[in-house]
């Protein structure tokens, strides 16, 4: 019988495929899927337990999520595309401008 | 034997399985593209479960918010920039393992801390039941408005505030040069 | 009675703001003479003041009168409120009289100075200072006039605050006069510093600060002896020897010179420093009721005497003499209070007053016409060129050295007696040969000024230390003559009361002591009966000692000028002991001023500086290094900080999962 | 109370501020008239509150109560009583007077100096008649902005250092107090930051001792008292003449005020214990400042020691619990807040002159500048304590508060009357008398009518405080009274 359980236990794998994503690559667009991969997960998360728990909240948060990573999303591909527009390459590791 | 249980735990396991996989494929794709179908994958596979998890509604806008507009943002910008095929790992390898490692701990840390939790009594009173006949979109509509109606107007303020940003900043700006210099000051 | 004892200090204080406000728009005259004016109309006032006092019967001779409450504050209160009785009538009727006087001598000795409106505003609220001193009915009003007479000596000794010094015509260094003015205020302050004690432990002792209050209680409280009243007296002492220039802190007159003669006259000699003998006067309740503090008194008071008589023997400069005489006749003063003759004392305050102003003065007509010039080993023969003066001066230091028949003969006189039969010999020994060293340097001034040859060329150019003075005797020949009538009348005057003053303290051999049976309701003192054989013996040793330092004087200066110099010769060092003032000033400095400024420098500089600023600077610097060595943690390394993140997650997660 | 006179009084200064922004910035003319009118009217509302303040009760008065945020007890409570009763009315004073004494130095940026002098107002008057502690700390901290900007900006050459020691020194203080205070609140289980309401409560014996260490630090570095004042001379020095005219005048006072409506009444017992080390440091403070001042080669640092010396007299004051040395330390505020402020006006004005406050650069300026020289004199005079003009009641009553309480201490600190004396004449010796030396000094512009003007009612309120010191010792009697209960309460049962 599935519980809860199976479903957090399959967030929780993509949610650290997710992060590994974003540690590993170093093109921003793949990193943003990383990104992406753990929001997904969360929802994932957040939908099994109110499935689960009889409470229709979950859902809601998922609703929310979806807009902040979509305007996460936007955000951040835009700054992609100026920052490629000045340096013709898109390399995480170059872009240090905010160095302390 | 129930049926209607063994199907949905098939279901669970196929759909689980295709998205570590994708996801798996979104880690290693050499080139954009195929990460970014991967995570399509990634996507769909989620909003069937969602289907499973008795949240119709939220398995169609997954589809189309994620699978839709996100996943073709991407593809677009990709399209835009083709960026070379970029290497795993890039040069610093200590972190690359670094990542590996912690990624591994953290997923099974929080494997462990599902497992051990003792799941919470169902104590809400949106049973599927109910929801079902209700209706979905009935209750995520009233709870959305009712109880949670700042959550909403703030998530519209940031979607606001991402479209002005993200017009602002991919602008292609007519004096090129005018705006360097004013960087550059 | 309506109210008016307010009126004799307040003539002053209107006199001093109306020259303050317009003095410098109005002509010299009127603003001098409108000075002059307010200060005679004070003088009329206490003499009909007096004159009512003189109606009322003897033992009530009180006349108080209470304007409105100063502070008041719980239990403490304290009022405005004047008290004139015979001491303090005795009091206005000098500083009035001998003041107004001054006040018109000054109008001729500042004709050639351009600030005269601002000398007239000081000398005018200087009188209303001394008025409130001395018609206080308690002590922290009389307190108010103590510290403003402070003021105005500072202010007047100081008044020409932008010359360097004005040691004419010799190589004798003197203080500036503002460094002099500061020296006073504060020297003068630390006495106050004493006052102000006393007057505190007084108030906490007996709940209040007003005469009519304390002395009953002091009385009724306390039997003879009491510690807290020695200490409060001692106290209240040490406020007197500041202000009276008594040791050790007499230091300030003679520099107070630096200021213009009138002001020397009128504060430095008359009226001022006798504020201290006043005071003690005031509170003879209070200092019978301790007579280790008498004796402390008597003591303080002969050794003044002895000390600025000795040197007063070489001083060169004649006001320099006059001062350290000033110093000593107060010490006499102090002797006679401090034997518990308090009406002696004041006896010999009133004709000192006349006789001390007299000298200053004289000395002033000579400085006036000599451009400044009062040193005497470049003086001589003005007998003929100033008659008048000569004569007024003559009287006045044969009243000073105690001559027979002159005022200061009987004042001094009776002082020595009491001091005889109250006090102990020695101290009446000493004395004795104070008075005889009066009559020598007093006479040894009479003589280098006014007789002999003159050591002076007339047309002679003497820069007068004026500098940027604005009348024309900047630098130019001497042309000596006599002074104005306006200058030689109060001296006329003043020389009448040098020599009949005595007659209102007649020893009981030769006649009645009006002065004494005046001021017996205030002072209750218990007549000594002594002997009429041992009190002729008294008048003559005082006499023959008066005679014989005349002689001296002569002897050393008139027929054989060689003397002292061979005596120098023969004692040198005895000579420059003296002539450097027993190197108190020099003393002063190494003890108090030079390591007081050397710690002050030390707490601004090291503790201030070094430990605190330190301190505080110290942990800025640290932190600034802190946070150079952190910021090389933030190295633009995005996945860098994305690791660090996911480090900080599974650790949080791991400490939340393995808790128990 | 029909006219919420202290809510006014607060807020007036701020609205003005506002006004101030709205005006063209090119309009010096019309900025000075409205900041000068601003703080006019606001003197007049405070007069109006000095007609109708009820001199023979200890109640707190003009009472206005507003909860602000209820579930924490924090209220708008704000009251005057006899003991902030005088420091309202000096404040507006000092400000009437610092506004119209820097037109003619400030010249950059004038209409944020105003706008931030205006808020500075407000903030102080906040921190007076504040009757809930947290209200009472939002205020002073706010009071810490306007004034650090002022010395930052307008200040000398560095005054950038000076801006931000004073900061660091005050804050440091005063994070303590924070902690104090909120520890007051949970420890004392009243759940409300009502001063009124707190000093019911009986703070538990262990914690007492701490708690008025934190505000005593606080409270202390304000002062400034001994060990934490090196940030005076240097906020002194760097300051601009208005700006140190408010700074000694009122932000000092803070500090004082602060023992006496916080210290005082929440920690009667810690009170009793800490008096003596205070007492010592006040006393170390009034010798070490007025040495220090001695030997100072800058006018202002020696006027910034010499509030050293009688913020020490203060202190003794307040420390010694007796009613004369608690009204003559209340009195003494007033006291130094006119004659210093008239001391920092006069040097501001030589600094306008001459660019400079060394003291080596003046000399013989009494010739060139007599009423000039007149009014430094008198001013000196007034807060060396002469007899007859303000300095001499307030510092004599403190005298003999202590006196009562411990002979030594009156001595002690009667020697600062010796020292004071010492280093103002012999300041005023170096700066005005002897010969004109400086070349520069000799054409040197005397008083015009509007210095003349200012330097007129302080002299004239010097004089009329020092033959009527009643008029201002009365209102306060009864909580001074009041205030001394709390320790007679406490075990001084005198």
């Amino acid at each position: 019988m599935l519980t809860v359980t199976h479903y957090t236990i399959l967030s929780a794998i993509l949610f650290a495929i997710g992060a590994l994503t974003f540690l590993i690559r170093r093109n921003p667009l793949i990193m943003f899927m990383g990104i992406e991969l753990m929001l997904n997960a969360v929802n994932l998360a957040f939908v099994a337990f109110a499935r689960f728990l009889n409470n229709m909240e979950g859902q809601v948060f998922v609703f929310i999520v979806l807009t902040v990573a979509a305007a996460e999303v936007a955000v951040g591909l835009a700054l992609v595309v100026a920052i490629f527009r000045a340096r013709d390459n898109v390399d995480v590791d170059e872009i240090d401008a905010l160095k302390g | 034997m129930d049926y209607g249980a063994l199907m949905e735990g098939i279901v669970f396991y196929l759909f689980a399985a295709l998205a570590v996989l994708a996801a798996l494929g979104v880690v290693i794709a050499r080139s954009p593209i195929r990460a970014a179908l991967s995570l399509a994958l990634v996507f769909l596979a989620l909003a069937a479960m969602y289907i499973l998890l008795n949240a119709p509604f939220l398995a169609v806008a997954q589809i189309m918010i994620y699978a839709g507009a996100v996943l073709i943002l991407f593809l677009f910008v990709i399209m835009v920039l083709n960026p070379r095929l970029d290497i795993v790992g890039g040069r610093n390898h200590a972190q690359t393992i670094a990542a590996v490692i912690f990624a591994v701990a953290l997923g099974v840390l929080m494997i462990a801390a599902f497992v051990a939790g003792q799941p919470a009594p169902a104590l809400g009173q949106f049973t599927p039941e109910f929801v079902s006949q209700v209706g979905h979109v009935q209750i995520i509509g009233a709870l959305l408005f009712s109880d949670y109606l700042l959550l909403f107007e703030i998530a519209s303020v940031l979607l606001l505030v991402a479209i002005v940003g993200a017009m602002t900043l991919a602008r292609r700006e007519r004096d090129q040069h005018a705006n360097a210099k004013h960087d550059l000051r | 009675m309506s109210q008016y004892l307010w009126l004799i200090p307040a003539l002053p204080l209107i006199g001093a703001i109306i020259n303050l406000l317009v003095g410098q728009r109005l002509p010299r005259a009127l603003s001098s003479w409108l000075a002059v004016a307010f200060m005679a109309a004070a003088f009329g006032v206490s003499v009909s003041a007096v004159a009512n006092l003189f109606a009322l019967p003897p033992e009530e001779r009180v006349i108080h009168e209470t304007l409105f409450q100063w502070i008041g504050v719980g239990s403490f209160s304290v009022n405005f409120a004047f008290w004139l009785d015979p001491l303090s009538a005795v009091m206005i009727l000098v500083v009035t009289g001998v003041g107004t006087l001054i006040h018109i001598y000054a109008v001729g000795y500042m004709e050639h100075d351009s600030d005269y409106a601002r000398f007239f505003t000081q000398m005018n609220l200087f009188a209303f200072m001394m008025l409130v001193l001395v018609l206080a009915d308690n002590y922290l009003f009389m307190f108010l006039g103590w510290e403003g007479v402070g003021l105005c000596s500072y202010l007047l000794i100081g008044f020409w605050y932008n010359r360097d010094n004005l040691s004419v015509g010799t190589d004798e260094k003197f203080l500036s006069p503002r460094s002099s003015g500061t020296k006073a205020f504060v020297v003068t302050r630390i006495g106050d510093f004493g006052f102000t004690l006393g007057v505190l432990l007084m108030f906490w002792t007996f709940g209040s600060l007003a005469f009519q209050d304390v002395f009953p209680k002091a009385q009724a409280m306390f039997q003879v002896g009491a510690p807290v009243i020695t200490i409060m007296t001692l106290l209240l002492f040490l406020g007197a020897t500041g202000k009276s220039a008594q040791v050790p802190l007499y230091v300030w007159l003679p520099d107070a010179m630096a200021g213009p003669t009138p002001v020397s006259a009128l504060i430095h000699a008359a009226t001022m420093v006798t504020a201290g003998v006043y005071m003690v006067a005031r509170s003879h309740v209070l200092y019978s009721l301790a007579p280790t503090t008498m004796a402390v008194v008597a003591v303080i008071g002969v050794l003044t005497a002895f000390i600025a008589a000795t040197i007063a023997l070489v001083q060169n400069d004649l006001k320099r003499v006059l001062a350290y005489s000033t110093i000593s006749q107060l010490g006499y003063m102090f002797f006679a209070l401090g034997v518990g003759a308090y009406a002696a004392g004041i006896f010999h305050l009133v004709t000192h007053a006349f006789f001390k102003a007299l000298l200053f003065m004289g000395a002033g007509a000579v400085m006036h016409v000599m451009n400044n010039l009062i040193d005497m080993r470049r003086l001589g023969g003005l007998r003929k060129i100033m008659p008048i003066t000569f004569w007024t001066f003559l009287i006045g230091a044969l009243a000073l050295s105690g001559f027979p028949l002159f005022s200061g003969f009987f004042s001094k006189d009776e002082i020595l007696a009491d001091g005889f039969s109250r006090g102990s010999i020695v101290l009446w020994a000493v004395g004795v040969l104070v008075a005889l060293m009066t009559a020598f340097y007093i006479f040894r001034g009479v003589i280098l000024t006014f007789g002999g040859k003159p050591r002076w060329k007339e047309g002679e150019i003497i820069s007068s230390g004026d500098e940027n003075a604005h009348d024309e005797h900047g630098a130019r020949g001497l042309h000596p003559h006599e002074v104005s009538a306006v200058m030689w009348v109060p001296l006329v005057i003043l020389a009448f009361f040098s020599i009949f003053s005595g007659y209102i303290g007649l020893p009981h051999v030769l006649g009645e002591n009006w002065l004494g049976n005046f001021l017996e309701p205030v002072f209750h003192e218990t007549p000594i009966e002594i002997s009429a054989a041992l009190e002729w013996t008294l008048i003559a040793v005082s006499a023959i000692a008066a005679l014989i330092g005349i002689f001296i004087a002569f002897r050393f200066y008139f027929s054989d000028p060689k003397i002292p110099a061979r005596l120098r010769s023969y004692y040198p060092g005895l000579y420059s002991l003296l002539a450097n003032k027993y190197w108190v000033d020099q003393i002063y400095e190494y003890t108090i001023a030079r390591p007081g400024r050397w710690l002050a420098n030390a707490f601004w500089l090291d503790v201030d500086g070094r430990i605190i600023n330190g301190f505080a600077d110290g942990l800025g610097r640290a932190f600034r290094g802190l946070a150079q060595r952190l910021r090389l943690l933030q190295g633009g390394y995005a996945r860098g900080y994305a690791l660090a993140m996911l480090i900080g997650i599974v650790v949080v997660i791991a400490i939340v999962v393995m808790r128990p | 109370m029909s006219v919420p006179i202290l809510t006014l009084l607060i807020l007036f200064p701020l609205l003005a501020a506002l006004i101030t922004a709205l005006l063209p910035r090119d309009n010096m003319r019309l900025i000075k008239g409205w900041a000068f009118v601003a703080v006019a009217i606001e003197f007049g509302l405070s007069l109006y509150m000095l007609a109708n303040f009820v001199p023979n009760t200890s109640q707190m008065q003009f009472v206005e109560f507003y909860p602000w945020v209820p579930q924490f007890g924090i209220s708008y409570h704000v009251g005057v009583d006899g003991l902030s009763f005088w420091l309202v009315i000096l404040t507006t004073f000092l400000m009437l007077i610092a506004i119209p004494a820097s037109f003619s130095e400030i010249n950059v940026r004038v209409k944020e100096y105003f706008i931030f002098f205006l808020i500075l107002e407000s903030a102080l008057l906040g921190v007076f008649v504040a009757l809930d502690l947290f209200l009472f700390y939002v205020f002073w901290e706010f009071s810490l902005i306007p004034m650090a900007l002022i010395i930052g900006i307008w200040g000398h050459e560095q005054r950038i250092y000076a801006a931000v020691k004073f900061i660091l020194f005050t804050m440091a203080g005063s994070l303590l107090m924070l902690v104090a205070i909120l520890v007051l609140y949970f420890a004392t289980g009243a759940r409300s930051f009502d001063l009124l309401e707190l000093q019911k409560t009986i703070v538990p014996a262990n914690l007492q001792p701490w708690l008025f260490a934190a505000f005593a630090l606080a409270f202390a570095i304000k002062v400034p008292m001994f060990p934490v004042h090196t940030w005076l001379p240097d906020a002194h020095v760097q300051a601009p003449a208005a700006g140190s005219i408010i700074l000694a005048g009122v932000l000092l006072k803070l500090g004082a005020y602060g023992f006496m409506r916080y210290n005082l009444t929440l920690f009667p017992d810690a009170s009793q214990q800490f008096a003596p080390i205070l007492v010592v440091l006040a006393i170390i403070g009034i010798i070490y400042g007025a040495m220090t001042a001695a030997v100072q080669k800058d006018l202002k640092a020696l006027i910034a020691y010499s509030s050293v010396t009688h913020m020490g007299f203060i202190i003794l004051g307040i420390f010694v619990f007796s009613q004369q040395a608690l009204s003559g330390a209340i009195l003494q505020m007033v006291n130094h807040g006119i004659s210093t402020g008239a001391l920092f006006l006069m040097v501001g004005l030589l600094y306008e002159r001459r660019h400079t406050h060394l003291i080596t650069e003046f000399g013989g300026l009494q010739k060139v500048i007599p009423v000039f020289g007149f009014f430094f004199l008198f001013v000196m005079f007034s807060s060396m304590g002469l007899p007859g003009l303000n300095g001499f009641v307030g510092e004599f009553l403190v005298l003999l508060g202590s006196w009562e309480t411990n002979p030594a201490y009156a001595a002690v600190a009667a020697v600062g009357v010796i020292l004071a004396a010492i280093y103002l004449l012999w300041a005023y010796q170096r700066v005005m008398q002897g010969p004109v030396t400086n070349e520069k000094n000799k054409t040197l512009p005397d008083l015009n009518r509007r210095e003349l003007a200012l330097l007129v009612v302080m002299a004239a309120l010097i004089v009329l405080i020092g033959i009527f010191p009643d008029y201002l010792l009365n209102p306060m009697q009864a909580s001074v009274t009041q205030l001394l209960h709390f320790d007679a309460v406490a075990g001084l049962v005198k």
